[in-house]
């Protein structure tokens, strides 16, 4: 359900609440059945795209490809030079096809990417993007009011960051690089991927610091 | 269509971005049923990603803004497969097949669905030499197609660099309306806000798009 | 605010004019309650009819395309009242009055409905000569403010001609947010359809806004 | 109700059936009582609002003052020059304030109004604008598709007329004077006034040819 849909005078859609579940949940479950009878779909295809979104893609892969960049400076140049070849080098994630393009957060510039005319994602390397993303507040705010945005993710630059932002307006697509947070020398890479959120490789967060870490992780 | 409500980059009016911690890839089960169906439908290649596109877009503005992001592509699709004729209107009023379907070149197995998570490459043999290099400036077009665009209109009429030549891709403008790939270089071009928004604009602001070349004319 | 759906110059998708024959002045009496309680308000004078409007602007997107004409008065009303203290948010929920009101200057009464059937009159005391005269080329600014605004996103950064002075006018910009008449020079502009919707279009067309001298710079 | 807002998956708001119409008159009316016990608004005062909008004014109005136009060459030229001056030397029509401006259609120009930021109108003179004038679809596209928006009132006009379209984006109000049907040599004024539509003074239509009159004003 999206965020930008709720306000005291909507009461058709946008929500998952009761009796618009039901409709839409009667509506969808209709149209399987259609495409199902007609023999256009396979209901064990659609059960296994479903499984693969839910339990397959997600921003673990991205933050291993970001951790990775931030030890392997060799992998971090081809990153930056050729991402998709740059990632499917790396074997352990799936092909990510041709057009990703990896941009580098520095003290000096930070990338933050969005879609305005619909919801385009990296979705090889973050997974699914979340309702916000996909939101009418968040694409319609981005390119004209993005230290408000970023205000509200809880993100505050100095106020001589160059801020540049990404519209997905084709079939390429954008990772964050975000900047390696201080006092993690030595850290090896899944300690390191630990700190990598998703928001940090959108550019809407920064990656965490090692005392926002998650115990596990943390020293 | 181009200038429909999906345009939203630079209104206002929509409120704050708002985020939901640890959230699902789906979050009702038929969420995950409409994304696997529109990926599925997607394979047969009846259509292309534009056209799917443009199905969205050519809502009705105060459905597109009621409605969810999965609801939207549930409203997108059922419009599709009604537009292609491969499900007739009598059998979405009737919520189920009243006749045999088409046959078609491909459909989704179970055993494609781990191909299919590879980005489709949007990637095609250039016509030509690329018109523009790094480092030109240009003018974008204004454009005013009834037909789906990937121009936003915060973004015509503006003066911008070139910051990267990406290759010569699938025509958007074209691939949404049938007419084919017609192929044409891409373009990262970058604009200060201040030439987007005006004087009062934060000058560390820049936005990018990914700019077809027709799009593009010398500045 | 400026870029809120109110903006719906040059947008598509919103489908054909529908013409009701025979159309009644009010199509149900709470219609005529609104229209009355709007223009009663109204002759208080605690707020301008550009407050009037920037309080329907400011509706959320999708409330102000649900809403029928009347039913945005309405919302743009209550919004009002509240907004200026006169009616608590308690009372609204309440349905009725909690506590006496506040006292006003002018209260409107049957005896002066005849004399409010004029218009009221905008011209005010020029502060100085206009800027411009009928004939001059003019280009419109790219002011993205986040507050009201009447000139139209279609018809900014365009280039024009001055077809007749207006006047000195209260500037709407200003009124809106309660900073006062801050009069200034209304122009007659006009633009061909080319200049506006780009070289597809229709060049036996042309538009011309009612433009304030704040709008404007020599070409 | 806005003929914008209908479509099959739009069922909140934007109508005046059934519940929607209970919804809106419990409140209004209990908005009507909070700004009455308030001491804000008097019943009778708005009682005489409503019977003003709906008895007193109308296009039966500008239609005088069209007829008058066709037929008395000196009050045309006064009516171009200075329409608020012009109609209000009539005595017979309420004070319209100060901010009319009558256009001419003539075979080489037609002239057509809109408002597209809100729904500005001459009221004074044409009565309150009906709904398609207020309704999306109008507002959007007769700036940017006026032979579409003229051919959906069975408008056709000669392919070299030049089309100019009136955007109120101030206080100024504009009224359109049709030209005089073919076939009204030696009609008086109360009978060409038969002939002269609401529409013909907006823009979206003509004035009625004889034929086409009432059957008590045709001979």
């Amino acid at each position: 359900m999206a965020a930008d849909n709720h306000n005291p005078h909507d009461h058709a859609h946008g929500s998952v609440h009761g009796s618009e579940l039901s409709e839409m949940q009667l509506r969808v479950r209709a149209l399987e059945t259609i495409l199902t009878e007609k023999g256009y779909v396979e209901p064990a295809a659609l059960d296994r795209i479903v499984e693969n979104a839910e339990t397959k893609i997600g921003p673990h892969i991205g933050a291993r490809i970001v951790a990775r960049a931030w030890v392997d400076p060799a992998f971090k140049r081809r990153l930056l030079a050729d991402a998709s070849e740059a990632v499917n080098s790396l074997g352990y994630v799936s092909p990510v096809g041709s057009h990703l393009i990896a941009v580098e957060n520095t003290p000096k510039a930070h990338h933050m990417v969005v879609c305005t005319l619909c919801s385009c994602y990296p979705w090889e390397v973050l997974g699914l993007p979340p309702v916000w993303y996909k939101s009418a507040p968040y694409r319609s705010r981005a390119v004209i009011d993005p230290k408000g945005v970023l205000a509200e993710f809880g993100v505050t630059l100095p106020p001589d960051t160059e801020i540049r932002i990404w519209d997905s307006t084709a079939e390429t697509r954008f990772l964050v690089l975000p900047m390696r947070p201080a006092g993690t020398e030595g850290w090896n890479e899944e300690q390191l991927a630990g700190l990598v959120t998703r928001d940090s490789m959108v550019g809407t967060g920064l990656a965490k610091s090692p005392a926002e870490a998650p115990i596990e992780v943390a020293r | 269509m181009t200038n429909s409500i999906h345009d939203m980059g630079g209104m206002h009016g929509f409120g704050p971005v708002e985020v939901e911690p640890n959230e699902p890839a789906f979050h009702a089960p038929w969420e995950g049923r409409v994304f696997a169906m529109q990926r599925a439908m997607g394979f047969t290649r009846l259509w292309t990603i534009d056209g799917d596109r443009a199905s969205i877009e050519t809502l009705p503005p105060v459905a597109y803004l009621a409605a969810s992001y999965y609801e939207r592509w549930f409203l997108g699709l059922e419009k599709q497969v009604v537009a292609h004729g491969l499900v007739g209107e009598d059998e979405i009023a009737a919520g189920r097949s009243l006749r045999p379907g088409r046959r078609l070149n491909r459909k989704l197995t179970a055993a494609d669905v781990p191909g299919t998570m590879t980005r489709g490459n949007f990637a095609r043999p250039a016509p030509g030499p690329a018109r523009f290099k790094a480092g030109d400036q240009v003018r974008t077009a204004n454009i005013n197609p009834v037909t789906h665009t990937r121009l936003p209109r915060y973004a015509r009429g503006k003066t911008g660099t070139v910051e990267a030549v990406r290759g010569c891709h699938v025509f958007p403008d074209s691939a949404a309306i049938g007419a084919g790939d017609n192929p044409q270089f891409l373009y990262t071009v970058v604009f200060s806000a201040r030439e987007l928004w005006g004087e009062a604009a934060d000058p560390s602001v820049s936005v990018s798009i990914e700019a077809f070349e027709p799009y593009l004319a010398p500045a």
